[in-house]
């Protein structure tokens, strides 16, 4: 544990403004490149937002400054009043409360269903205390509650990496939901889901609601819909806000419908 | 000394036409005497005759014989001349030849030398006058000065100028000895410190003190730049053998992930597959030695690029996907490959010989010598790497080479023969590995072991250059040989190679993906 | 049993293969040949070749099934003196014997071991003794230029203080060590040339046989002739030439107690015997083959082995050290030579050979007759009066 | 990658099975005179000693690479160092019977040294050694270890910088003035806490200690793979980027395993020193290293039993086959490590459990 | 032109399809249905050649390529555009568009169609990053526009909508509508997007467990009978 782990672990989340991230100015340059062009953000404690955008916009950026994958060209990310994201590597984020679910699907292949959800579980997750770790009866309890939950009850035994491509982006979710984050990133969450499980997904985002935060990149317009209600929808083009407000808003801006929906 | 040369200056003009050597100057030479042999080669010398050019040549290179009853014969072709009296005959029996040591060689050269100053052709004038610059001494003078008085080549003159003044340098006039003094503030020749030194410390003349400090200071600092552009290019000279050592392995390793021990043996058999040209040309085709490399290239590329080939249909193309066994296969075919050579040829190390025109080198800033073996492989080395650029970069097949080497089951999805590129992938590797070990049997052993003392090296070039990067090796291999060649002369060998490898870990910890290393999302 | 084992423990792969296969195949032939002759005490001697890979603590391994397993009575291999030391704890806890056929550093003498090759004193010093000769070249300052382990390091600490003894100032003398292995002598090369800019000067070379090529080659390349600066090797052999190509190492020095180009009918059978052996056996490169001093020390050392179980008659190794003291055997050097009574070394001649264009050996120097070794060299403190065992 | 079915019954059965034979072997070597049929000559028991102490090597070393995925390509470098520091204390234990029969260990005499250097000191005690043994491999590996993965070298640059730290190493080492013997390194010793070195009974116990290591450390491994942690390592091996966006530092993680490895290898190599007689640097050579991968990969990485039937059998084999075909044993072998990777991918190891499969 | 019978594929022991058959006309779109895990994408492999089949055959063109290698069904006239993108991640766009020419020869195989860039502008402005580097969407695009390139006589799509925004969704439904009109191609279409898919097919099919449970001409495709199949 490093001096400023130690830091972290003892700060806490500091959100007395209520709000819980804040990105301010932030731009990010590859070679050249503005993905990201003096972003401004906020989200509130307890908000479910939701990000469009056309490809390419900058949505995975954002959450990859979010997550300490890439670091910002310049501008400023705070995790509640006094935690400097751009300071802080990904596990010290990761263990503030931010969780994510990537775009592909990225679980530990060569590990069981439950070794993924078990890594995943809130515990100190230093050396010493996971050398002696012992799973209780009921942190068991937990990760069969998951797999139900994410339906791979059944397939607990069986390696991640054989999973299809849904049953991986299920996994994820269920992954996250065991890490119980303050702040859950979702990066287009439905992809590869079908109807029916797109609403399923839409249920269990709506039951969460207000325990978490929540961020949602997805191009599913009804999904979109479905989650958004009355809340702010945010559109990012070119690596700025281009539109915000309720869905049914920015669905009818005409710059949103140009870039983003089309005719 | 000083009368013999005397002789030899005044006999340089007055040419005899065809006089024989004389029976008594010639028997010395077959005895045993050392000092007499000396002398008699020194005053045969000084008989200044053609006779006397060919027969201390003859002596220089070998072909001199002496019968039992000590008659001297040069046999050439066959043929044995008679230096006493002009005969030529069939070589008589019982001749046996007349070995020569460091001190008669030293003997000859000087001789030989002092007659060349005087030579019609320009390249042997020169040769006699860079000779000289080692060695003259005030007795040689007034000789020197005449040849500078007739000299028409201005290299030439300019050299005869240096010389003359290394000569005088121990004048008895001080005028003199200052104006040698000075004059050699031009000169680049480290042979003249010590004496310049003694100069500055103990010269009697005031003036001459000065002029000597002044020269000795100009030398110097023409030395340390001399000595500068020389580690310049010993860099770049290691450098372009690390890179020949690694290129094929940025290929089978960087490119195809293949952690190949065996690189090494595909250096050897590159090396032994010269030699094998070499053989081939010395029994059949014996006037054309020189060019054997000509051959020796392509067919170490094929010989390589096939044994490449039979290595990944057999073993490599079952562990793709599984790099980390490649090791342990590669390491298995590295011991046999070792094993079957030292079975065929020996255990011990193959004569490669460099050709004629690859052997000595160019002297530049007045001391510095550039071999040419050197001077051909840095510029070997740049044309291979163009080669690879160019395959890699510009043809369809590099285009495959890199798609299927990043995905190979989509490359297949769009229709390219993965199998087949995956042959000739590493066929490549290994084919530039052969050509890597026809450069490296111009520098170093040809034996077995050859590729063991490479492997390592090769490695640490394609990693610290970041792997898959050509342009990170070239520079990788490049940066470690001039790193190497500035660090030796302070710290040593030892110390210098020690000192590399600390700041390759150092460089890594900076790097941590190498020189050129992948950035962004693509990385991944 | 009715043949008496011989354990033959020379590397045939890894490093040292390049020299020591040969000394496993002389020592082959010259079973062979002793068999021939009725063998040792009317039993046939068998040969027990093992491959220790130049690997040390193989040797030790190796050394160790050699006597326990195979139950030999005898041991003739190593090169290294290396390998020397990781083997002599087994040789004296198993009280059985060694013949080590190679120049080393001195500085040793052990019961269990018969040192066949050199001493400093029957290699080194002489070698420096010719190069401050007239006929040598007068050289006044010299370059001691190694490969950085034992022997090269001993052999210079030696040299330094005969050097100093002779008058020759420290800023005279250079010290070089090259690792394992080095390839690349152009700096090295470019500093003998400067330091030769001083004064007449010799390198000595230490440089262990891999690394002999590159240096050779870049010698010649750097136009740096054997008559401006001469190099005198202590290990470069026939063997080590004939992967060389010799034109520019013409004049060149080595020392050594043999020469392939000794003429004397000792010699001259002693060759013959080889190439017809080499040719028998279908030896790699048959047509070439070549003898050289370690083989001759080889050679010699079995037919000692041999002259001295037939005296004390009995293999047992305290009956066969002390048959071993004053054996005498006609060696292919041209001498008979004898070993020594107290101090497991051979007396031998020493010679001094010029490269020759063809990579054989020029003799331009030697001495009147074998000359006593000195394993404990009196130019290093502390060493009077160690001479025995 | 998980083992549930690691040490099945039967694998149990069989490493008891083998623990018993092994400590058999020096007694039976040790009671039954030479000639009888009981009787193990003690070339087989000092044979068998060395490889338990290449099996804890390779086991170590298997630690890093097979679960973690940490491929070392220098791990003889600390095995080498665990050697020295207890050669250290058997030259000093050689007292005046050294050929130039002074305090100090013949080479230093040699180089004219009048006291030991500074790092000799202490090194006269058996029990600082033993420290030694533990905490020179192990701070090296810490702090190595330490600035490699906190700037998150990986895969092959790491391989690579290992490699390049015990060739340092060799180097080091090989220079006379470094102050270890050179080239030669140590050898000679004569014995270890007062009892002669040579005598069977000494030989016997050393034996007897290195099997015990070597079960304690497979105990001690099984322990650490099935945990957790062991899983956390995996996850390393597979995915370290995903592993810190749910929390983890594989800093740490990496570096307790890759420190265990580093002190078990030097272990490994103390215990190797007295029994084999000789340590010197070309242990640290980059061959030396890379053969002890060769080792795991042959016994199957990724297992614990693997790497030590691995190393029991390309060392068994090499032993034999360098006696019994001195002229074509590397074609053996090379054919052996082609056919293993060809059709046993997971190694020997995997043999046996296809087997129980 | 596909004619697909009774394959079945194991993984290990997972019998992961059972006895699929399917047949295929040129100029038809056929879209290929079922929940998570069920076998579309391996099934799909195994048309193209990536996964070996344990029985059955496949045919095309009335040529049997069921024991080809991919390469050579690519050659055939397969162009695939799989799941997860599989761009050529250190490649640029460049490189990876001029990979889907690679069943062509001499200058054909050189140059890029102008038609890919009008459906993917985003690919001209970013035609010499690496693909590696593009976000999702874009690497979508540019994975259908290197089997466009193709000019395949079938076109296997597995979820191609993945990641896609609306607007480019609307025009690679106007695309594939194109080739359908255009006659001379088969589409097989794998497809999560319900509405997307019944827009686009002109006959469907709907794995579970690996087995065909519906099939039939695009006008059943609504039927509450065959949603079932996709419900969770
Ligand atoms: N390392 C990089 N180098 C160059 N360009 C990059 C790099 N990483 C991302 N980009 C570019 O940055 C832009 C933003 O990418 P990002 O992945 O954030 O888009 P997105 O909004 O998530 O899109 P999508 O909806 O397609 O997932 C894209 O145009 C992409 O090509
Ligand atoms: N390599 C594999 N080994 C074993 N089982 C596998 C493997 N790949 C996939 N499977 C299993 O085969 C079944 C079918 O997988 P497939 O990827 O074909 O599903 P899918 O229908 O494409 O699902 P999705 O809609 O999620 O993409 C799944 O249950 C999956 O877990
Ligand atoms: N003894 C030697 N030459 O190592
Ligand atoms: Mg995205
Ligand atoms: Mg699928």
């Amino acid at each position: 544990m490093t001096l400023n782990d130690a830091r972290i672990a003892q700060q806490g989340l500091d959100t007395t403004h209520g709000a819980i991230l804040y990105l301010e100015e932030i731009s990010v340059v590859f070679d050249g490149f503005r993905a990201l062009n003096k972003l401004s953000l906020d989200i509130s404690v307890g908000e479910l937002r939701c990000i469009i955008g056309p490809n390419g916009a900058g949505k995975t950026t954002m959450m990859d400054v979010i997550t300490g994958k890439t670091r910002p060209t310049s501008g400023t990310a705070y995790f509640g009043q006094t935690m400097d994201l751009s300071r802080m590597s990904e596990h010290q984020i990761a263990h503030a409360g931010i969780g994510r679910k990537f775009q592909r699907p990225t679980v530990f292949e060569q590990h069981t269903v439950f070794e993924n959800l078990e890594l995943a579980m809130k515990l100190d997750k230093r050396v010493r205390p996971t050398l002696f770790a012992r799973l209780s009866s009921e942190q068991r309890g937990k990760i069969d509650e998951i797999l139900k939950l994410i339906r791979l009850n059944g397939s607990e035994q069986r390696l991640a990496g054989l999973l299809s491509h849904g049953q991986k982006q299920w996994l994820e979710i269920g992954m996250l939901l065991m890490q119980e984050p303050q702040l859950i990133l979702l990066d287009e969450p439905v992809a590869g889901m079908s109807d029916a499980e797109t609403a399923r997904t839409a249920e269990l985002l709506n039951e969460l609601r207000g325990q978490h935060s929540i961020v949602v990149v997805e191009h599913d317009m009804a999904f979109v819909t479905e989650i958004a209600q009355q809340g702010v929808v945010t559109v990012l083009h070119e690596g700025s806000v281009l539109a915000q407000g309720r869905m049914e808003e920015v669905q009818a801006d005409e710059r949103v419908i140009e870039v983003y929906l089309g005719r | 000394m000083l009368r013999k040369l005397f002789l030899i200056a005044c006999l340089c003009f007055a040419r005899a036409g065809y006089a024989g050597i004389p029976p008594d100057m010639l028997a010395p030479l077959a005895g045993d005497d050392p000092d007499a042999r000396v002398a008699a080669i020194a005053a045969i010398g000084a008989l200044a005759t053609d006779d006397a050019t060919r027969l201390l040549t003859a002596l220089q290179n070998g072909d001199v014989y002496t019968t039992p009853d000590g008659k001297l014969y040069i046999v050439t072709d066959d043929k044995a001349y008679n230096p006493a009296t002009g005969a030529i005959t069939a070589p008589p029996d019982g001749i046996d030849g007349i070995m020569i040591n460091n001190r008669l060689r030293g003997a000859i050269e000087e001789a030989l030398s002092a007659l060349k100053m005087f030579s019609p052709d320009r390249a042997q004038r020169l040769a006699a006058v860079t000779e000289l610059q080692k060695t003259a001494t005030l007795a040689q003078a007034p000789l020197i000065e005449k040849a500078l008085a007739r000299e028409q080549d201005a290299e030439i003159r300019e050299l005869l100028r240096l010389v003359a003044a290394t000569a005088n340098l121990q004048s008895p006039q001080a005028a003199k000895r200052k104006a040698a003094v000075e004059a050699l503030a031009d000169s680049s020749n480290a042979n003249l410190r010590p004496a310049l030194q003694a100069m500055l410390t103990s010269d009697a003349d005031q003036n001459v003190r000065v002029a000597a400090a002044h020269t000795l200071q100009a030398l110097d600092s023409r030395l340390a730049r001399t000595e500068f552009v020389g580690n310049l290019f010993y860099g770049v000279s290691l450098g372009s053998v690390l890179l020949l050592a690694a290129l094929g392995l940025a290929i089978t390793f960087g490119l195809m992930g293949i952690i190949n021990m065996a690189h090494g043996e595909l250096l050897m058999i590159g090396a032994y597959t010269t030699y094998l040209c070499q053989l081939a040309f010395r029994r059949w085709a014996p006037d054309a030695l020189d060019w054997y490399l000509a051959a020796a290239l392509p067919a170490a590329f094929i010989v390589t690029a096939l044994v490449g080939i039979v290595l990944e249909r057999t073993v490599i193309r079952w562990l793709y996907g599984r790099p980390l066994e490649t090791l342990l296969a590669t390491w298995g075919i590295s011991l046999i490959l070792m094993q079957a050579v030292r079975t065929i040829f020996g255990a011990q190390n193959v004569e490669v010989a460099n050709p004629a025109w690859m052997s000595g080198g160019v002297t530049v800033l007045g001391s510095l010598v550039l071999a040419y073996n050197r001077i051909a492989i840095i510029v070997f080395a740049a044309l291979v790497v163009a080669g690879v650029w160019l395959i890699l970069n510009k043809t369809r097949l590099g285009l495959f080479v890199r798609a299927v080497m990043q995905n190979r089951r989509m490359a297949g999805c769009v229709g390219v023969s993965t199998a087949k590129i995956d042959m000739m992938t590493f066929g490549l590797g290994s084919g530039i590995a052969g050509l890597g070990g026809v450069a490296l049997s111009q520098l170093g052993n040809v034996g077995p072991d050859l590729g063991q003392g490479y492997i390592v090296d090769s490695f640490m070039v394609v990693v610290l250059g970041g792997v898959g990067q050509l342009a990170g090796t070239v520079i990788a291999a490049l940066g470690l040989g001039e790193a190497n060649k500035f660090l030796e002369p302070v710290a040593g060998a030892v110390l210098a190679k020690i000192a590399i490898l600390v700041f390759i870990i150092i460089f890594i910890q900076k790097r941590p993906q190498g020189l050129f290393a992948m950035k962004g999302r693509s990385a991944e | 049993a009715d043949t008496i084992k011989i354990g033959i423990l020379h590397s045939l792969s890894g490093t040292m293969a390049i020299s020591e296969t040969s000394l496993k195949d002389v020592a082959l032939m010259t079973i062979d040949e002793i068999n021939a002759k009725g063998g040792v005490m009317g039993k046939k001697l068998e040969a027990v070749v093992v491959d220790p890979a130049s690997n040390w603590p193989l040797f030790a391994e190796k050394a160790r099934g050699l006597i326990a397993q195979d139950k030999v009575s005898v041991v003739f291999g190593c090169w290294t003196s290396v390998s020397r030391k990781s083997v002599l704890p087994v040789f004296k806890e198993l009280n059985s014997l060694l013949f080590y056929p190679v120049q080393y550093e001195g500085e040793e003498l052990e019961k269990n071991v018969f040192y066949t090759g050199a001493a400093p004193n029957q290699q080194a010093i002489p070698a420096v003794e010719y190069l401050m000769s007239k006929d040598g070249g007068g050289a006044k300052r010299f370059v001691l230029l190694g490969t950085d382990y034992v022997y090269p390091r001993t052999t210079n600490k030696i040299l330094r203080a005969f050097l100093k003894s002779k008058g020759v100032k420290d800023s005279d003398i250079d010290e070089v060590y090259t690792p394992f292995g080095h390839s690349d002598y152009q700096t090295i090369v470019a500093n003998i040339k400067k330091f030769a800019a001083g004064g007449k000067t010799a390198v000595i070379s230490t440089i262990n046989g891999d690394s002999n090529v590159p240096f050779y080659k870049e010698l010649g390349n750097a136009g740096l002739k054997a008559t401006d600066v001469p190099v005198v090797a202590f290990s470069v052999g026939e063997e080590e030439l004939r992967g060389v190509d010799t034109k520019p190492l013409v004049g060149h020095l080595a020392a050594w107690n043999y020469f392939e180009s000794i003429k004397n009918p000792v010699n001259a059978e002693f060759i013959k015997k080889w190439k017809a052996y080499a040719v028998a056996k279908k030896l790699p490169n048959a047509a070439t083959v070549v003898t050289n001093d370690p083989m001759e020390a080889t050679y010699v050392g079995i037919h000692m082995w041999a002259q001295a179980v037939e005296k004390a008659k009995s293999t047992d190794t305290d009956k066969v050290i002390a048959a071993m003291a004053g054996q005498t055997y006609k060696a292919p050097d041209g001498f008979t030579l004898t070993m020594d009574a107290t101090n497991h070394h051979l007396h031998k001649p020493v010679f001094i050979g010029e490269i020759r264009p063809d990579g054989q050996f020029n003799v331009v120097w030697k001495t009147p007759g074998p000359v006593r070794a000195n394993p404990w060299s009196p130019y290093i403190p502390g060493n009077e009066g160690k001479q025995k065992l | 990658m998980n083992h549930p079915s690691l040490f099945s019954r039967r694998a149990w059965t069989g490493i008891v099975a083998c623990a018993v034979v092994l400590a058999a072997l020096p007694l039976l070597n040790l009671f039954f005179a030479d000639g009888h049929a009981l009787h193990v000559p003690s070339y087989m028991v000092s044979l068998i000693g060395k490889f338990m102490c290449y099996a804890l090597a390779a086991l170590a070393l298997d630690m890093v690479w097979g679960y973690a995925g940490i491929l070392s390509l220098g791990h003889g470098v600390f095995f080498a160092l665990g050697a020295y520091a207890h050669g250290m204390y058997l030259m000093r234990a050689i007292g005046r019977e050294g050929v130039y029969q002074s305090d100090l260990p013949d080479f230093m005499v040699f180089l004219d040294w009048k006291t030991y250097p500074w790092f000799w000191s202490g090194t006269d005690s058996f029990w600082v050694s033993l420290a030694l043994v533990v905490l020179v491999p192990g701070v090296l590996a810490f702090v190595f270890g330490f600035f490699a993965f906190r700037s998150r070298i990986k895969g092959v640059y790491f391989s690579i910088i290992t490699q390049a730290m015990t060739y340092a190493f060799m180097l080091l080492f090989f220079r006379n003035n470094t102050g270890f013997g050179g080239n030669n390194g140590f050898t000679d010793f004569k014995r270890i806490l007062g009892y002669s070195i040579s005598a069977p009974g000494t030989k016997a116990t050393l034996y007897l200690v290195t099997l015990a290591v070597l079960l304690g450390a497979l105990l001690l491994c099984r322990w650490i793979v099935t945990s957790k942690l062991g899983r956390v390592l995996q996850a390393v091996r597979d995915s370290e980027s995903r592993l810190m966006f749910i929390g983890y530092n594989p800093l740490w993680f990496k570096l307790f395993v890759w420190t265990l490895s580093a002190v078990l290898c030097g272990i490994a190599g103390a215990l190797y020193v007295p029994q084999v007689g000789i340590i010197n640097p070309s242990e640290m050579s980059p061959a030396n290293s890379i053969e002890m991968v060769i080792w795991a990969a042959v016994g199957g990485r990724g297992t614990l039993l693997g790497p030590i039937i691995g190393a029991f059998s390309v060392n068994g084999l090499k032993s034999w086959f360098t006696g019994a075909f001195p002229n074509l044993w590397l074609f053996a072998l090379g054919l052996i490590f082609i056919l293993v990777t060809r059709y046993l991918p997971r190694g020997l190891a995997g043999l046996v459990r296809k087997e129980q499969a | 032109m596909l004619q697909v019978e009774k394959i079945n594929q194991y993984y290990g022991s997972s019998h992961t399809l059972r006895g699929v058959s399917l047949e295929l006309e040129k100029g038809k779109c056929m879209a290929l249905l079922g929940r998570n895990g069920v076998g579309k994408t391996t099934l799909l492999k195994c048309l193209m050649g990536v996964l070996p089949v344990s029985a059955g055959s496949v045919k095309l063109e009335g040529r049997d390529i069921t024991k080809l290698a991919p390469h050579q069904r690519a050659r055939a006239g397969i162009a695939y555009v799989p799941q997860g993108r599989e761009i050529f991640a250190r490649l640029t766009v460049e490189e990876n568009l001029l990979m889907g020419l690679a069943t062509h020869s001499g200058k054909k195989a050189h140059t890029i169609k102008g038609e890919v860039y009008e459906l993917f502008p985003v690919l001209k402005e970013m035609l010499h990053r690496r693909g590696g580097d593009l976000s999702g969407g874009q690497q979508q695009q540019l994975a259908i526009a290197r089997a466009l390139l193709a000019e395949p006589k079938l076109i296997i799509l597995d979820e191609p909508t993945e990641g896609i925004q609306p607007s480019i969704i609307k025009d690679i439904g106007n695309v594939i509508r194109l080739l359908r009109q255009r006659g001379d191609i088969a589409i097989l279409l794998c497809e999560q997007y319900f509405d997307f898919a019944h827009e686009l097919a002109d006959q469907f099919m709907v794995l579970s467990r690996g087995e065909v449970v519906a099939s039939g001409v695009q006008t059943v495709m609504n039927d509450p009978e065959v949603k079932r199949h996709l419900a969770v």
